[in-house]
């Protein structure tokens, strides 16, 4: 008998084995190509490693569910909530809220972690690119909620009064950790994984819910 | 006849565009901006630049890429854009177009291509000339439709890989392909974004890619559109025509069925 | 050397229209690159348009042009099969010549 | 077929006014004066003082210029003028470093209808001067540039 040679790419060589065997390939079978292929495909770039690409259980099992069409199983969504719900710090002076002008900057920009930012790239909030926030800006994306008049909707007239410390406490967990509150929220974990640190989260706080910050005019 | 063609598709985009949005002025306004550029998009360059490159004799064999079989038969150049990528059996590979061009080059023109093609400068050397190769055979298929075969087995396994980097999350900001071109009517700040889980329309998503960017005077290529969507996405750098980038290619081509081409488009 | 340009020219009811596309980087000279350093003025500064050996269009630009340009203008009095010349000069002495028959 | 009918060549030559002046469309004088007079000023003023002073806005004469721009460094700008004599057109962005960017000389027969793309840094009144019969008219429109992309 001949001896089969088996092809170096791993795509064909994967569609003639797997043919030959069975008529088409299982779920199980392409995230194993899948995952092949990926490492074959991406190499490091500047300050975005490779290890970039690897997946928690929070984003393995939302982009499984999106694969598969389906909901996430709502148990597996509360596992990653209570895993993500500890990563969540809060203020270490207990102060919330920072300068709402200095928060407006640091939502106008979607800077940083790229592979043609370096280290030294002061990171933006990306806050605009999905939301709305203030009336003034028109250049807005859509894909998150509008979050015009954010403070005064929720009836936040003194932000360190009693009645509003669930609402700011809120607030700051779903921007350190968004998952934490939607196992599958498209939000960046915004604290958790170092996007803005604790001062610039205070910023960005001040312009959701400082009563003097445009966005509650 | 084609300047017709290029004309309607754009109006058709424009008209969805606006219907999306009736009640916001900026996003009329935007699309009256996009309609202005229309006339006299540099993309048309690129396309001359591109033609002469298929009609020349080049490389260390010194022939042209005429007789380069991009799916359709050595040399037939019309039609071929809109089935790409496509299973190759030569090489025994699903290949897309900037990857096919390769092929040919190192066959045809004896160019040592993999040597050459570069993400780090898109606008250099050989990478620039199978931008404009793939502009100019992009443009012979303007107005016509998409149809990627899924016949073969290699086939349907690219575009199930497609799917799954395409809803694929990483990176420090959790981002996947989906995040952003996963639903229908959003926006990034001003931008539409195309939902490419389906045939978005006619014209937008992978049927508009060549594209003349103006915001850089750049002429990119879908393999260029995908390097800056992983660098948007914080992802590490997927290589030149790698099988992640043709595996999306699949995946968004098949999705975008019966949408029609306006390639070379012009874009923000 | 620089890429040639793309120059249509059509005629309808006596008018001819002249669309120009030119390959060029018009640079203002006002830009820094990432280092932090100036990008040197590299632009157009002269288009000159002909119709058989006569003017029909003579443009001064800054470096507010847009890359690649874009010129479109329309006279009277050319026939179909007509050439329109169209040549332009940047800051640097560059230049090009390009010509296209009026259709 | 329309890419072969551009045919190209490539001359060598001493610059675009030379052209002009061996076609004899302007003196001597006229190339070094009338060359690049305005394109160095800062302000608006001052370019149109470069000009020949402030124009009379004039409703024949037409501005195009998008209400707004996806992208400030490709803007659609036109000017259109009905006024008779129309000799030069020029085309000011008001906020830009230096506010002229383009001008345009229209001999007899070609009609005062020109169109390009200007770039411009932020939201601004773009202005069409025109002169006609030796006087300047204009008109101006505001353009708002928008941030486009994702801000990185």
């Amino acid at each position: 008998m001949l001896k089969k040679t088996v092809i170096a790419l791993a795509i064909p060589a994967a569609a003639v084995l797997l043919g030959a065997c069975t008529s088409s390939p299982s779920s199980a079978d392409y995230d194993k190509m899948t995952a092949e292929v990926v490492k074959a495909s991406f190499q490091d770039r500047g300050i975005a490693k490779l290890d970039r690409l690897e997946q928690d259980m929070a984003n393995k099992e939302c982009a499984a569910a999106s694969v598969a069409g389906k909901p996430i199983e709502e148990k597996v969504a509360k596992a990653i909530e209570e895993t993500e719900m500890k990563t969540i710090k809060w203020p270490s002076d207990g102060k919330f809220l920072g300068d709402w002008k200095e928060g407006e900057k640091i939502a106008q920009s979607g800077r940083g972690l790229t592979w043609s930012d370096d280290v030294k790239t002061v990171n933006g909030g990306n806050c605009y690119n999905c939301h709305q926030i203030s009336k003034e800006e028109i250049s807005f994306g859509t894909i998150g909620p509008s979050l015009y008049n954010y403070g005064k909707l929720r009836g936040v007239s003194n932000p360190s009064s009693p009645e509003s410390k669930a609402i700011v406490e809120y607030t700051w967990g779903k921007m350190w950790n968004a998952r934490a509150y939607n196992a599958c929220s498209q939000m960046p974990r915004v604290g958790h994984k170092g996007i803005l640190n604790e001062q610039e989260l205070k910023h960005v706080m001040a312009l959701l819910l400082d009563p003097n910050s445009p966005v509650n005019k | 006849m084609k300047k017709n063609l290029r004309v309607l598709a754009v109006l058709a985009a424009i008209a969805a565009v606006q219907s999306a949005h009736a009640q916001d002025a900026a996003a009329e306004g935007i699309a009256k901006y996009r309609e202005m550029l229309q006339d006299g998009n540099p993309a048309e360059l690129f396309e001359m630049k591109g033609e002469e490159l298929w009609k020349q004799k080049r490389g260390p064999k010194n022939v042209s890429l005429e007789k380069c079989d991009l799916g359709k038969g050595p040399g037939v150049v019309k039609g071929a854009f809109v089935e790409l990528p496509r299973f190759f059996a030569d090489t025994g590979r699903v290949q897309d177009l900037e990857s096919r061009l390769m092929t040919c080059m190192e066959t045809l023109q004896g160019i040592d291509v993999k040597k050459e093609v570069n993400t780090r400068n898109f606008g250099k050397g050989e990478t620039a000339n199978i931008v404009a190769l793939s502009t100019w055979i992009g443009a012979q298929s303007m107005g016509m439709r998409f149809n990627l075969s899924q016949s073969h087995q290699a086939e349907r396994d690219m575009y199930e890989v497609g799917k799954r980097l395409f809803f694929m999350r990483g990176g420090p900001h959790d981002f996947a392909c989906a995040t952003c071109h996963g639903e229908d009517g959003k926006r990034i700040r001003l931008q539409d974004l195309p939902n490419l889980t389906k045939n978005p329309g006619d014209g937008v998503g992978f049927a508009a890619w060549p594209a003349y960017r103006v915001s850089n005077g750049q002429m990119w290529s879908m393999q260029h559109r995908l390097n800056d969507c992983y660098r948007q996405q914080r992802f590490p750098e997927p290589k030149f025509a790698s099988d992640v980038t043709i595996a999306l290619g699949v995946y968004m081509g098949v999705n975008a069925k019966g949408a029609e081409s306006i390639v070379p488009s012009i874009k923000r | 050397m620089a890429d040639p340009m793309r120059i249509r020219a059509a005629e309808a009811g006596g008018v001819t229209t002249v669309r120009v596309l030119m390959s060029h980087p018009m640079e203002s000279g006002l830009r820094k690159d990432a280092a932090g350093n100036t990008i040197p003025a590299q632009y157009i500064t002269d288009v000159v348009a002909t119709h058989n050996g006569k003017p029909v269009l003579q443009a001064t630009w800054s470096g507010a042009v847009s890359q690649n340009p874009f010129l479109s203008f329309k006279f009277k009095g050319a026939a179909k099969g007509d050439k329109v010349v169209v040549k332009w000069t940047d800051n640097k002495g560059e230049s090009r010549t390009d010509e296209a028959a009026v259709s | 077929m329309h890419i072969s009918s551009t045919r190209r060549t490539v001359l060598k030559s001493t610059g675009a006014m030379a052209t002009l002046l061996s076609l004899g469309i302007v003196t001597a004088e006229q190339a070094h004066a009338a060359g690049r007079a305005g394109f160095d000023a800062k302000t608006l003023d001052e370019a149109l003082k470069a000009l020949g002073g402030t124009p009379a806005t004039n409703a024949q004469v037409t501005i195009v210029s998008p209400d707004i721009a996806e992208n400030g460094a490709v803007v659609p700008v036109g000017a259109v003028s009905k006024l008779p004599n129309t000799t030069e057109i020029y085309l000011l962005v008001e906020k830009n470093p230096t506010p002229l960017a383009a001008g345009f000389v229209i001999p007899a027969g070609t009609e005062p209808d020109v169109q390009t793309r200007l770039k411009m840094g932020q939201s601004t009144n773009v202005l069409a001067v025109v002169k006609a019969d030796g006087k300047l008219y204009s008109a101006s429109k505001e353009t708002k540039v928008t941030l486009g992309g994702c801000g990185g």
